[in-house]
């Protein structure tokens, strides 16, 4: 059976190259980067060389680049980082409804922690109104974190503008990049932002390697205290051959970057076209301003997992936000945000392409979703009468 | 994360379908949040001689949907009722822990459609 | 020439066998856990398994595991959680000044806080009493932490005494056991500890896997908030492989302790024995209650760094706690606070052995070893007439 | 970590030992919290004519001992004491910075050799 994985985004497959480049660091360079004898000095120079290619991805200078394990450490160390760094110059922040779980739960442990906390309102498509960023701002607010790109929806904000308003108002904006590095072009100083975090296995880089982007000059608290690995912002033994992944990953998305974005791009485009012809199943997220390999719908009368478990079945990796779907068995939040319905989220369901996938693999998926999704209409008793459509349907959000 | 069972009946349903001189029908479930599961059933001398479903909701949804179906044709309508969430559950092979409570509707529609048909039938 | 490993307590090699172990897990199995399709599936179930591994080691439940991404991480989460959980009932802790930096710098953080923190003081060879544990309990103490055994010294602490303390006044009690686990017995019920610190580069396993060990029941707030991984007690992706073979590894060490330790005593005796006959050495932390792989040593008049260098470039791989060749260039607090004076501490050196460690290179490094002292000794200002002695000399702490 | 030169200098330090008859003597460092340097010279009509040193400390102090030491010889007295700490690092392909200032104490000791000949030859 022919097997199409279309969830890069909850995670990539690893790249043999970064493979080769991780296996010296398993065995023979097993030492510890911070000994002072040749093997740790050699794990050491393949951070610093990682430290560099990472560097060269986001156009930062490589020591304004800190190893973390993951995107979610990333952005737990972003935020409550800032924050509390900042605390004496004020106890407000700032973070929109597109954010991922690992920001929410930051913002609302720092609420705990007596901070105030605005979450900022989207459009239909998933925007952040950089006005409503403006207005948001009080005498007390230290910190902005508005994702790049959703996960989710695909959507990309408008950073540009945001970090304009954070600039005149001097206060530290943070981004979660971790569904765009190595993906589409991210470049911290066109952006205009003072953090970004990034998770290379979502650039076909290994699991258990993150990164945070800190400005030069700028103070954080550490969320990992110990010893002064990281310059002592963020201490433990370092992943080493995860860390020389993540900076082989990185030199190879940068130069691959735009031979991917159109080869995804191509198969996406080709994907909603075959979609569209399927009644009833809305394209969530801003139709082009998106990331190039994504495409997420709400498939109306039907819900999420059953999907999932019927494309599965044929071969068909894929994602959805649905209530059934998450082990917390809430409907994803950034869709209902967005002002999706509670019952239309239930049928959401997220396709996200990569750069091994074929033609072949969009084309045997676009004869197998429709009919999983005419086989659970058939099960809905609210799907009396819709089917599948003869001709094109329109495909976008149409609450 | 679902036994062979539940996958069984999830991908091979069993009754589905409206019966559209049903005797008794429950709905059990919201929309908005989850599953909601429709259960028709026929009966005849106090014995439920058929039974279909309609289901919106996700894999152990449908699979408890086919299940409940299953177990009640050819059962008296006391013994239906008598047929607990942890009955259906245990005749999938089990359910993970956090679908018993809001997937596992099946018994709950099932007692609203004996209802149905008691009030009907009194 | 050749190469002698002895800094095992700086990191471990990775053993063949647990390298295979995570092989799968790179490539074909690259899903992520959460996914409910195959491939997630079969990832999700070797950290499952994993888990069950970890917990055979440590005699715990599974469920009472948490993976996370080091040993520093592990003591952070345990530290602050374990605070921040039971903050309403008293804002006092305890550690030890045996403590490692994650600890102790985790300490420092609560009290910028507003938590108080007491550090208990050892004794010359570096144990912790449990009477002046005891004495140190304040209606305000919710949380004593306290290592298992240095990998400074090697000392291990009596945790059983110390749990006990605790238990009688509704402490709870962590402990670091980054050194021990995987090397020496590690039973968290007969040690009665309701919190413990693992990292799986100690004992032949990946870098970027550690644990936390947390008594069923007991709360803790999470330090690294985001989606639900690890029951939502640690967000991000889960770093599949390293976590495979941290289980695999926790299988072999338990399986091959006894061989192992019999293995490593037997050259750390001889080690010892040697290194008695050059004067002015003197053995740090206690000579039968420590770990069994581990030689540490002060050697009076001349200075770590230089030692290192020189065994190194003789293909002998050690590690000090002094000044100059510590980053930070401050001198072990665990020798000053054993009472260890800083111009001796000046002349750490410790030697940790593995299990792949031969008498070939005890034999190799007692050859090299008193050449390298003599040489310093030479240069150094202190030490007039010092060299090597013909018989055995004392080795024991004698301040 | 370390430049090739600076290894060569501490590996094969040149100049170890004490001068008896020495014209001046300078102490530089203290050994409870780090290095220790110790240097030696001997002076004819203004001139360095032989230098040597004892050091207690990290391979960064004795090659930068060693160094100094080897800088010297044959220089005059004001030329000696216009040697930087950055001109022995320069020297020594480069010092690392957390070495710079706390190993470095050459061209301190140095200076405080100069200090007792001239105090003694005054
Ligand atoms: C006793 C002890 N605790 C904690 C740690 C920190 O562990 P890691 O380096 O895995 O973060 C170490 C480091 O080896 C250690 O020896
Ligand atoms: C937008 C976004 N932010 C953060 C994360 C968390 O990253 P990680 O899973 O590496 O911890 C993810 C997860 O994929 C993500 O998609």
């Amino acid at each position: 059976m022919r097997k199409c994985y279309f969830d890069h985004v909850a995670t990539n497959p690893l790249d043999t190259r970064v493979f080769d480049a991780m296996m010296p660091f398993f065995k023979e360079e097993f030492g510890n980067p911070l000994s002072i004898y040749e093997p740790g000095a050699r794990a050491k120079e393949a951070i610093e060389n990682a430290r560099a290619q990472v560097a060269s991805l986001v156009n930062s200078k490589a020591s304004e680049i800190i190893f973390t394990s993951s995107g979610a450490e990333a952005n737990n160390f972003a935020l409550r980082g800032i924050a509390l760094s900042r605390q004496n110059e004020g106890k407000h922040i700032i973070v929109s409804r597109m954010e991922h779980h690992s920001i929410l739960n930051s913002a609302r442990f720092l609420e705990k922690m007596g901070f105030a906390v605005t979450y900022l309102p989207v459009d239909k498509h998933g925007f952040v109104d950089p006005e409503t960023v403006k207005k948001s701002i009080t005498k007390e607010t230290t910190l902005i974190s508005v994702i790049h790109a959703s996960s989710e929806v695909g959507t990309i904000e408008p950073l540009k503008e945001i970090a304009a308003v954070a600039k005149e108002k001097g206060i530290i904006l943070h981004t979660d990049a971790v569904a765009t590095t190595g993906n589409i072009p991210v470049n911290v100083k066109e952006l205009g932002v003072d953090l970004l975090s990034m998770a290379a296995h979502q650039f076909y880089g290994p699991k258990g390697a993150g990164a945070l982007y800190v400005r030069e000059g700028l103070r954080i608290v550490p969320l990992i205290y110990g010893g002064i690995q990281e310059n002592g912002r963020r201490a433990g033994t370092e992943n080493v051959p995860a860390i020389a992944g993540m900076g082989k990953a990185a030199e190879l998305a940068r130069d691959e970057m735009k031979a991917r974005t159109e080869h995804v791009k191509k198969l996406r485009d080709k994907l909603f076209k075959g979609v569209s012809n399927v009644e009833n199943v809305y394209l969530t997220g801003h139709p082009d301003n998106r990331l190039p390999a994504h495409a997420s719908f709400c498939v109306e009368f039907i819900e999420g997992e059953a999907m999932l478990l019927l494309l599965a079945a044929k071969g068909i990796y894929a994602a959805s936000g649905s209530a059934c779907s998450s082990k917390a068995l809430k409907a994803s939040p950034v869709l209902l945000s967005m002002g999706i319905s509670a019952s239309l989220a239930q049928g959401s369901i997220v396709f996200t392409l990569g750069k091994d996938n074929t033609d072949e693999d969009i084309e045997y998926m676009l004869t197998e979703f429709p009919q999983v999704i005419k086989r659970l209409r058939e099960i809905s008793p609210y799907a009396k009468g819709w089917g599948i459509k003869g001709e094109g349907g329109e495909c976008t959000v149409q609450r | 994360m679902y036994s062979a069972k539940v996958m069984d009946h999830f991908t091979n349903p069993r009754n589905v379908g409206e019966i559209p001189d049903a005797d008794g029908v429950g709905t059990e479930g919201n929309p908005t949040c989850g599953d909601v599961m429709q259960i028709f059933i026929k009966v005849k001398d106090g014995i439920i001689i058929d039974a279909k479903f309609k289901t919106f909701g996700c894999g152990a949804a449908i699979a408890v949907s086919s299940m409940v179906t299953e177990m009640i044709k050819g059962k008296t309508l006391e013994e239906a009722l008598a047929i607990s969430k942890e009955a259906v559950a245990n005749e999938l092979g089990g359910l993970p822990a956090q679908k018993m409570h809001c997937s596992n509707l099946g018994a709950d529609a099932l007692k609203k459609a004996i209802e149905d048909y008691k009030s009907k039938n009194k």
